[in-house]
């Protein structure tokens, strides 16, 4: 069931890449939509108390010790699920604009697609790491072939940069894995199995400096502060469709990667490094938040935004307790969600205004009611109003924060403060106030209204009941927690 | 007796091989190394190897060094410039070469093989070095070594021709020298 | 005579032939010195067959002249082609590589 | 005068009775001018014979001619893989302005004569051998660099090679002349008993001709800082000669390093194995960072070569049968990977004119897939991406370097691949994301050898096509791959961990 | 049916009415919009008293009930319930929440008509009757939360309501913002709670409270209480969160006079009067709320005396008068604060009403020194503004003289140092008199302005041209703000009945809260408030009277004194203007409470975001991508220099590896 949905996107984009032109959109969208039921079905079927499920494991490199383990847990069970939504509006947004060489663009987003896909179910620590490769090396070509030279920023300079310093971490991070299997299997028989890893337990000596090169990776990927050096100009040059879900589920990876690796096989690290991680948290809520409200171009506005989630994300995960963790892979959800409305929302601004710089614009609700809603809803989510279910995300990560240390919950609570201020201000600043000329404010197409509101609706039942996730989610995640728990005992 | 023969023999070695080094017409080097050759043969007697130091002569100095002697002749002899384009390497080379000649010395002084004090073994058995052992050896325990080398003759001969040897389809070297600098 | 003399005298030409190497210009006294280090190094081996009065020493020793001469016909043929090709024969002058 | 000669196995020795054969053939072909046609036939023929050889004598693990050859599992793989890259390399040849000049007979009878050398030396177990199949497949390969010789660069390459090369086997002859004065033994198993019992272990004779005769092996497989012909001299030889020696120099020097240093020398690893891994890391960082701004395609993946070979020798500083593995493993990849880069690099210069400047890449992706696909797949496998042969390789590099401790060289091995991605991508980038320049297109007129068809030429194509095929398949299903390199590793298994 | 079901009626009409309006703005006629958004507001109106009936029927004791429709979030222990909470102390808000709604709806249904944003606005105002309810009915902390945000975004879409002026959006973020800052004191109090007693509905909070927190004033108690108190703060434009009452002014007429008068701002009244176990157990904190609202009560009104805009006045007159309640709450006059809370939702409805009825009447000035002779004008509007000013000043027998005056004598009963808020009050009082008929006597009596002229003569209002009275700037009429013929003034029914509704509760609306004789509200609240020490004791009923007696001879002399300041000698103000002008320019500038956010918060959080924008990202975090880069890029310079190409110096690196090689093992050998 697993392989099926993880391959699915992998073989329809083989075949949009080979198919003529004309059929290469829809090959890719049916790709994305069967994968969307495959990921239904299994997370419908999901028991939240079943712990690690729809299993498959097979040999893969013997000679390695690399096994071919799939499995899903509640860990990664809504995330799986994200992944498979996120990537419907992405093609088939693409599809309704069109666009150059389609079937190589589909191919890459379905690699991708598949890719990360890989990277939430992989229950090897290879053939996680594998995948979390795999997942930049598609959207190194969908930045960069299909990318738009912007602020005399040239897509391949920003792309190369991109690659180059996500992968520094996943290469520390490979040579970590294998240390983890062979120091773990300590002469005996070499395993990956993340579950076996977390079960024989690593000198805590070693666990030291591993740590590092998993958090390497995994902060380089989000990016995380100070780490963040690659991330403006990509998001410079990336085209909305692709970049809408490399935002919303690739930085998400690093986050997963530390619930389902760090914390369980290196508890005492996690113990030992908790307060680094969470200042490292702390600074990137600061100053993803404040950027968010300097910058007036709408990709960079987003992009720090989600570098401030991510914060907090990492700061509930290293909470290390309960609700903290709970609520942010919530969070991570949540803010999966938003985002891809998000950026197709600009790709939409850019086309009513030519622009997406929010200096010049405004008044684009004037005859788009809608359209206006539609974004108000989105950006009321992005600023975790209470009755959100981001506010439920944010809640339960400060609860847990403050458990552990109140100071940082305190500062931390400030920059949900700023998030309403750029929010808001990014919201006024499109739809609000005088409408300048040559802008035309038109209203939002049923088409593209299709490929938006769905995500939306989800938003908005969330918010009536965000247990749906947490109830899922809670068994596994407290299982986590719970063990960096007792190396700290 | 040995002694002086060694240090004559050595002596001569030596100074041929400074002269290869040192004297500016290629020409000369070639003679010199001809010289340099034939004290080394010398050497090679005291150390028992005839058929060796016999070979040193004939194929060395008689057939080696008279392609050498046509190819200096040939290119005609350059007298290059005793200041060089980068003196650095004047200074460093001699100085690099010493510290290895140091370096090997010291190894072979302070080596703990007690044997290198001695002349070597006793006595060696008989016929030792002799055209006979040599070619024994050369048939049994290194006859692959031995095809090896014939087949790097022929080869290499097959190189010098396709390298210097003229070809009709080669370009006549007027046109060919643009064609060198196109390049 | 010890034969520790024999080796100290081919270490010596060994690292007179290095020398060449590394100051002369001209082509085909570099392949000159290249001799030079292998009868270093011949001599060396030559050297210590004696002292275990082992043939094998010897055999190589040919196999090493084989070579010199092989090594020395290929370089020749080249620097006959290049002054074919007018280039000059000094390898300072051979940059066309580099960076 | 009587002597008994030697018991021969035939069926051990028939590689190289074959290969012989075929070179002879060559040499006669090449002699008359009527059949010169059929050159790239018979060098074909004989590969394929060899190969074909060579896997009959797959399970063979014996020493021929009194020991002096060991044909065995590490023999038979590394000859596999050397014969492999010649056939690529024999294929890309054909229609090379440098065959065409120097008469494609003797340049294929060159080839063969190398490869003879390196499956030779493959097998070598005693010093005569190791040095005389040593200069027997460097010596052709100096001629084979120089054998454009139209181009000045051609023959200033050769020279530059003849040079170093031959102050390089200097120095290796001077350090097996030590090792034999210490252990007074030239077969390699001999050697290590010698020097155990001798008590030489660490005697400054022993560690001395040790050192040379590393410091020779470094220069072949272009260590640094031993490594500096070898950009110039990828640069400036002709590419299908560059395509052969890049991958099949490291293999069989590889080869008669694992065998030379974990058989004769295992007794002393923890002499030199410091050495080793000092050297490993230096050629990794001057590689890397030597490739960076490069603007020749050939000149940037000699420097790549250099750091490659970094990587490489890291399987040996471990000394274990793991690491063997590894570097069997990752020699195979580079084969794969590198094979496709060059072939796609000959098909690009037929068509451009003989430019391998990366400038003269741009917009190739759209125009050329022939050439954007094979370079874009090599570019990515080198640089160790999945799903490539290249970052299994790593991984399995990885394993065998934390297994024996070595994880700070590790460590060293993913920097430099940090490095080394910003040129690999930079490639990339100038394939697929950079407008055509008109540069690019234009091309010098009556140059020879200019082929606008080359694209389509089964010859070039099929290299092409095939090696980069091979780095994505075995970096999926990899495991035929390890147990092809665990065979090589195996045969040493009663020497090493 | 019980209580609890009623409430969740309640809530369902008002979300009902905003989806449907919202959802069918484009096919359904303006007017029915209008009446189904007033028809959802007067449902919940009914339900609202279908609950109280249901609930009254109950023993005392017995009076609250919990409703939960489904687990809204459970994990770690804190588990949150999608629950309801009604008792008399809900129910009160709800009834006086939808009440007022239901006449300001009505009102709306002719003032905004006209307007473009028509659907929007009756879409927004049922969401926000929504919220309102929520934050009342919610029956936990979170849940208060969610009704808390959603108020104050349903107070920013309906400042910014005309988003095309920019004036209106700024507001609109300035109110978002300071909203958000009390919203993360919630946040933060909730989450203390939850740590401190391991629940979070209002139940089991206060049962447990009393336990865990043994002593009074425990610190973490206080923390709770003063956290809970910023909410209420920014919520109710206390000080110092005030300042962004006076702009949301922007905001339509009937918005301020729902949102920002009658409802949403007295939301943290109600948040103490809840919490009160909370607020007993740390008396500190219920006294720095009673003191925080002293001193916002004095502070707006002598603000509201000097500012000319109509709308302002009335806005810091309802600043000033929720100071009145934070006093009564704090001090533990419950019942008093939600008498005062009720019927100055009435007269300040009112009051704004009246004053949108002159606005539109004078096209949109709001200045008060151009206006003039209203009282012929509009002679019913210009009533409506009588009896509202009355009741605002306290007047014998009206509604605001009872309430205000109850809070006063509890302070002065409960005596000690709480006497201060007595004698504040009065000032207050004073003050309040002066403000509100300040208004009367400037724009009712004397020659008609133009305006009023011309409304006089046509029977009809000028049409100006509409303009943005903050900034004078045209305004774009297609977004929402009034069309040509909006200016139907006091003639609309709907107007009307809205205005005379509340202006007849205004007047007798305190009859059900006379001293000794009626104590409805008193009565109905007890049963919330039964436990409480402070709730139990009253002043006696002659003491009650005194008191009123005492502020009915104020207002009385406060309004004669106003009338002889501007009627009487109508130079005196100017004299006193100019011999006070230090103190008057301090007031005038609104104490330069803006100014001083803008220095302590605004200033630096904008410097930190340029430090980071300028310098930092370009130095340190480019710094360490780009520095990385250039450090290899120069070390790659460095081999490919020696990279000469020069033959010999390769031989010479080789010969200086070997040697190194050879001195290395050689030193190894030793």
């Amino acid at each position: 069931m697993l392989s099926a949905i993880l391959w699915t996107p992998l073989v329809f984009g083989l075949i949009s890449l080979l198919v003529p032109r004309r059929f290469a959109a829809w090959a890719a969208g049916a790709g994305t939509v069967v994968t969307l039921i495959l990921a239904t079905i299994v997370a419908i079927g999901f028991d939240p108390s079943g712990g690690l499920q729809y299993v498959v494991d097979v040999t893969w490199i013997p000679g390695l010790g690399i096994n071919y383990s799939l499995g899903i847990d509640g860990i990664s069970v809504f995330l799986v699920l994200l992944t498979a939504i996120a990537w419907v509006p992405a093609v088939a947004f693409t599809a309704s604009r069109g666009t150059d060489r389609a079937g190589l663009f589909y191919f890459m987003l379905l690699v991708g697609q598949t890719a990360t896909l890989g990277a939430f179910l992989a229950q090897d620590l290879l053939l996680f790491v594998l995948f979390f490769d795999l997942m930049i090396v598609p959207f190194y070509f969908l930045f960069g072939i299909w990318g738009s030279d912007r602020d005399g920023v040239t897509a391949s300079s920003a792309t190369v940069k991109m690659i180059v310093f996500t992968l520094i971490g996943s290469l520390l991070m490979l040579v970590g894995a294998v240390a983890v299997g062979v120091i773990s299997a300590d002469g005996g028989q070499l395993t990956f199995n993340m579950a076996d890893l977390a079960e024989a337990g690593l000198p805590s000596g070693s666990q030291n400096w591993i740590f590092w090169f998993f958090a390497a990776a995994f902060l380089l990927k989000m990016p995380a502060f100070p780490l963040l050096g690659w991330m403006p100009d990509a998001y410079r040059v990336a085209p909305l469709p692709a970049l809408a879900v490399f935002s919303a589920v690739l930085s998400k990876v690093g986050a997963y990667g530390f619930l389902r690796v760090v914390l369980p096989i290196m508890p005492d690290a996690t113990e030992l490094f908790q307060t680094t991680m969470l200042i490292i948290a702390l600074a990137s809520i600061i100053y993803g938040s404040v950027m968010a409200f300097t910058k007036l171009d709408l990709r960079l506005i987003l992009g720090f935004s989600s570098v401030a989630q991510l914060g907090f994300i990492t700061l509930g995960i290293f909470a290390l307790d309960s609700t903290g963790a709970n609520g942010a892979l919530l969070q991570m959800i949540n803010h999966g969600l938003v985002v891809v409305p998000a950026f197709l929302i600009v790709a939409l601004i850019a086309e009513r205004t030519g622009s997406e710089e929010i200096g010049p614009m405004g008044g684009l609700a004037k005859n788009a009611p809608v359209f206006a809603v539609i974004f108000l809803i989105v950006t009321m989510a992005t600023l975790a109003i209470p009755g959100s279910a981001n506010f439920i995300g944010e809640f339960y990560i400060l609860n847990g924060v403050f458990n552990t240390d109140v100071a940082i919950a305190i500062i931390a609570s400030s920059g949900v403060a700023l998030a309403a201020f750029y929010a808001l201000r990014m919201f006024q600043r499109t739809m609000h106030n005088p409408l300048p000329e040559g802008a035309d404010s038109r209203e939002i197409s049923l088409r593209d209204g299709l490929m938006i509101v769905p995500i939306v609706l989800i938003m908005i039942v969330l918010a009536f009941c965000p247990q749906i996730i947490l109830g899922d989610t809670a068994d596994s995640v407290d299982a986590t927690v719970a063990i960096s728990k007792e190396a700290a005992q | 007796m040995v002694e002086v023969a060694f240090f004559f023999g050595a002596i001569g070695a030596i100074g041929g091989a400074l002269a290869v080094v040192l004297l500016r017409n290629p020409f000369y080097s070639v003679l010199a190394l001809v010289v340099h050759l034939v004290f080394l043969a010398g050497i090679f007697l005291l150390l028992l190897s005839q058929f060796i130091a016999a070979a040193q002569i004939v194929v060395y100095a008689g057939a080696v060094m008279v392609i050498y002697v046509f190819v200096a002749a040939y290119v005609g002899g350059i007298e290059e410039p005793m200041f060089d384009a980068s003196p650095g390497l004047r200074v460093f080379g001699p100085i690099l070469a010493a510290a290895l000649f140091i370096e090997i010395s010291i190894a072979v002084l302070g080596s703990s093989l007690s044997a290198l004090g001695t002349e070597g073994v006793a006595k060696v058995q008989p016929g030792f070095g002799t055209p006979e052992a040599v070619g024994r050896l050369m048939l049994e325990d290194f006859l692959i070594a031995f095809e090896a080398a014939s087949l790097l003759l022929l080869v290499a001969a097959v190189a010098a021709i396709v390298l210097a040897g003229r070809k009709k389809d080669a370009a006549p070297p007027a046109e060919s020298a643009n064609a060198g600098e196109a390049g | 005579m010890a034969i520790e003399w024999y080796l100290v005298l081919s270490a010596m030409l060994f690292s007179i032939g290095l020398a060449g190497v590394l100051i002369r210009r001209n082509p085909v006294v570099i392949l000159l010195c290249l001799e030079l280090m292998l009868s270093g190094g011949a001599l060396a081996m030559l050297a210590f067959s004696r002292l275990h009065g082992d043939g094998d020493g010897q055999v190589f020793v040919l196999m090493v002249l084989v070579v010199a001469a092989s090594e020395v016909v290929v370089g020749l043929g080249l620097v006959v082609a290049m002054f074919r090709r007018r280039i000059p024969l000094d390898v300072d002058e051979m940059k066309e590589l580099r960076g | 005068m009587t002597f008994d000669a030697p018991a021969i196995d035939y069926a051990g020795l028939s590689p190289i009775i074959a290969l012989t054969a075929g070179l002879v053939a060559m040499v006669l072909v090449a002699a008359f001018d009527q059949v010169r046609r059929i050159a790239p036939a018979v060098a074909l023929l004989t590969l394929v014979t060899t190969a074909g050889l060579l896997i009959w004598q797959w399970d063979a693990n014996v020493g021929l001619l009194n020991d002096s050859l060991q044909i065995d599992g590490l023999a038979v793989v590394f000859s596999l893989l050397i014969v492999i890259s010649a056939t690529g390399a024999v294929l890309l040849a054909i229609g090379d302005p440098s065959g065409d000049q120097v008469g494609r007979a003797d340049f294929l009878a060159l080839m063969l004569a190398s490869v003879l050398g390196m499956v030779m030396l493959t097998m070598a177990n005693n010093l005569v051998t190791f040095f005389i199949a040593l200069e027997l497949f460097s010596i052709p390969l100096y001629a084979l660099c120089g054998t454009n010789l139209r181009r000045r660069e051609s023959l200033e390459s050769g020279l530059k090679y003849l040079i170093i090369g031959s102050v390089g086997s200097a120095t290796l002859l001077y350090g097996m002349a030590l090792i034999y004065g210490a252990s007074a033994a030239t077969e390699f198993t001999a050697i290590a008993s010698g020097l155990t019992e001798g008590g030489l272990i660490s005697d400054s004779l022993t560690l001395v001709g040790v050192g040379m005769v590393a410091v020779g092996l470094a220069f072949k497989i272009s260590i640094a800082p031993f490594h500096q012909w070898t950009p110039d001299v990828y640069q400036g030889a002709p590419t299908p000669v560059t395509a052969f020696m890049s991958a099949a120099t490291k293999l069989a020097a590889f080869a008669v390093f694992i065998r030379f240093f974990l058989v004769a020398l295992e007794p002393m690893v923890a002499q030199w194995d410091v050495i080793l891994a000092v050297l490993a890391t230096i050629s990794i960082l001057v590689g890397n960072v030597g490739a960076i701004a490069q603007t020749s395609l050939k000149r940037m993946l000699g420097y790549s070569g250099v750091a490659q070979a970094g990587y490489m020798l890291a399987g040996i500083v471990v000394a274990t049968q793991q690491g063997v593995d590894a570097l069997t493993f990752y020699l195979a990849a580079y084969l794969a990977m590198n094979l496709a880069a060059f072939a796609a690099i000959v098909i690009h210069e037929r068509q451009a004119g003989f430019s391998d400047s990366i400038e003269s890449l741009r917009g190739i992706g759209r125009s050329n897939p022939v050439v954007a696909w094979p370079l874009t797949i090599a570019m990515l496998a080198l640089a160790g991406l999945p799903p490539t042969a290249g970052f299994i390789g790593k991984l399995y590099l990885f394993q065998a370097l934390v297994e024996a401790n070595w994880t700070w060289l590790g460590v060293m091995i993913a920097i430099g691949t940090m490095i080394s991605l910003v040129y690999y991508m930079r490639v990339v980038a100038t394939i697929w994301m950079s407008p055509a320049s008109d540069a690019s297109l234009q091309v010098p007129a009556g140059e020879p050898g200019v082929d606008l068809e080359a694209s389509r030429r089964w010859h070039l194509v099929i290299p092409a096509v095939i090696a980069s095929a091979a780095s994505i398949f075995f970096g999926i299903i990899p495991q035929p791959l390890v147990e092809f390199a665990q065979h090589a590793g195996n045969a040493l298994a009663s020497f090493i961990a | 049916m019980n209580a609890a079901s009623w409430g969740w009626l309640v809530l369902l009409f008002p979300l009902l009415g905003s989806v449907l309006i919202g959802a069918t703005f484009r096919v359904l006629p303006a007017r029915t919009a209008g009446l189904i958004g007033i028809g959802a507001i007067v449902a919940a109106f009914v339900c609202g008293i279908a609950a109280v009936v249901s609930l009254q029927g109950e023993p005392a004791e017995s009076r609250h009930v919990t409703d939960s429709l489904w687990q809204y979030a459970s994990v770690g222990g804190l588990s949150i319930d999608l629950g309801i909470y009604v008792d008399p102390l809900s129910l009160f808000m709800v009834l006086v929440v939808t009440g007022v709604s239901s006449l300001i709806h009505i009102y709306s249904y002719s003032y905004m008509k006209s307007d473009a944003g028509y659907h929007r606005f009756f879409s927004y105002l049922n969401f926000f009757v929504f919220s309102m309810l929520l934050l009342v009915l919610a029956g936990n902390y979170v849940l208060l939360i969610v009704g808390w945000a959603f108020v104050g975004f349903a107070s920013y879409a309906l400042i910014s309501f005309w988003y095309r002026r920019e004036t209106a959006t700024r507001a609109g973020m300035k109110a978002f913002v300071i909203n958000v800052v009390g919203d993360i004191g919630l946040v933060l109090a909730a989450i203390l709670i939850f740590r401190e007693l391991g629940v979070i509905d209002y139940g089991a909070v206060f049962e447990k409270a009393p336990e865990v927190f043994t002593t009074t004033n425990e610190w973490t108690a206080v923390a709770i209480c003063l956290l809970l108190l910023v909410g209420a703060f920014a919520k109710s434009a206390q000080m110092p969160f005030h300042t962004w009452l006076a702009d949301a002014m922007e905001g339509p007429t009937p918005v301020s006079s729902l949102i920002h008068a009658a409802t949403m701002v007295t939301a943290g009244v109600y948040l103490v009067g809840r919490s009160y176990p909370l607020f007993e157990l740390a008396p500190a904190a219920a006294d720095v709320a009673a003191i925080v609202g002293l001193v916002t009560l004095l502070v707006a009104g002598t603000i509201a005396i000097v500012v000319t805009d109509l709308k302002r006045i009335i806005a810091y007159s309802t600043m000033s008068q929720i100071g009145y309640m934070f006093v009564a709450v704090g001090i533990g006059a419950y019942s008093a604060g939600f008498f005062h809370l009720m019927t100055h939702a009435f007269f300040k409805a009112l009051l704004f009403m009246a004053a949108g009825s002159v606005i539109a009447a004078m096209a949109n000035i709001q200045n008060i020194d151009r206006m003039k002779g209203f009282y012929r004008a509009m002679p019913f509007t210009a009533a409506m503004l009588i009896i509202g000013a009355l009741a605002l000043s306290g007047f014998p027998g009206t509604s605001g003289w009872f309430s205000k005056d109850e809070i006063i004598d509890f302070a002065s009963f409960r005596g000690g140092w709480y006497e201060i808020f007595a004698i504040g009050g009065y000032i207050g009082a004073f003050m309040t008199a002066i403000y509100s008929f300040r208004i009367i006597f400037r724009i009712l009596p004397g020659p008609p302005c133009e305006e009023a002229a011309h409304l006089i003569e046509t029977g009809h209002v000028v049409h100006g041209e509409p303009v943005n009275p903050a900034t004078g700037e045209k305004e774009d009429v297609e977004v929402g703000y009034p069309g040509e013929d909006h200016h139907i003034a006091e003639q609309a029914t709907g107007m009307k009945i809205g205005m005379s509704v509340l202006g007849f509760l205004a007047l007798v609306g305190g009859l059900v809260q006379i001293p000794g004789v009626t104590e409805v509200i008193t009565h109905f609240l007890e049963p919330t408030f039964e436990d409480s020490p402070l709730a139990a004791m009253h002043p006696s009923v002659s003491e009650a009277w005194k008191g009123l007696a005492k502020g009915a001879v104020i207002s009385v002399v406060g309004i004669a004194f106003t009338w002889w300041l501007y009627i009487g000698r109508p130079s005196v103000p100017e004299t006193l203007r100019r011999t006070f002008r230090p103190v008057y320019t301090l007031f005038v500038n609104k104490w330069y409470g803006d100014q001083i956010i803008d220095f302590l918060i605004v200033r630096p959080v904008k410097g930190l975001g340029r430090f980071a924008d300028r310098v930092f990202e370009p130095f340190v975090i480019n710094g360490l991508t780009g520095g990385t880069i250039a450090i290899v890029r120069s070390a790659g310079g460095a081999v490919r220099d020696l990279q000469s190409g020069m033959l010999r110096s390769y031989a010479l690196l080789m010969a200086v590896g070997t040697v190194a090689i050879l001195l290395y093992l050689l030193i190894r050998s030793l």
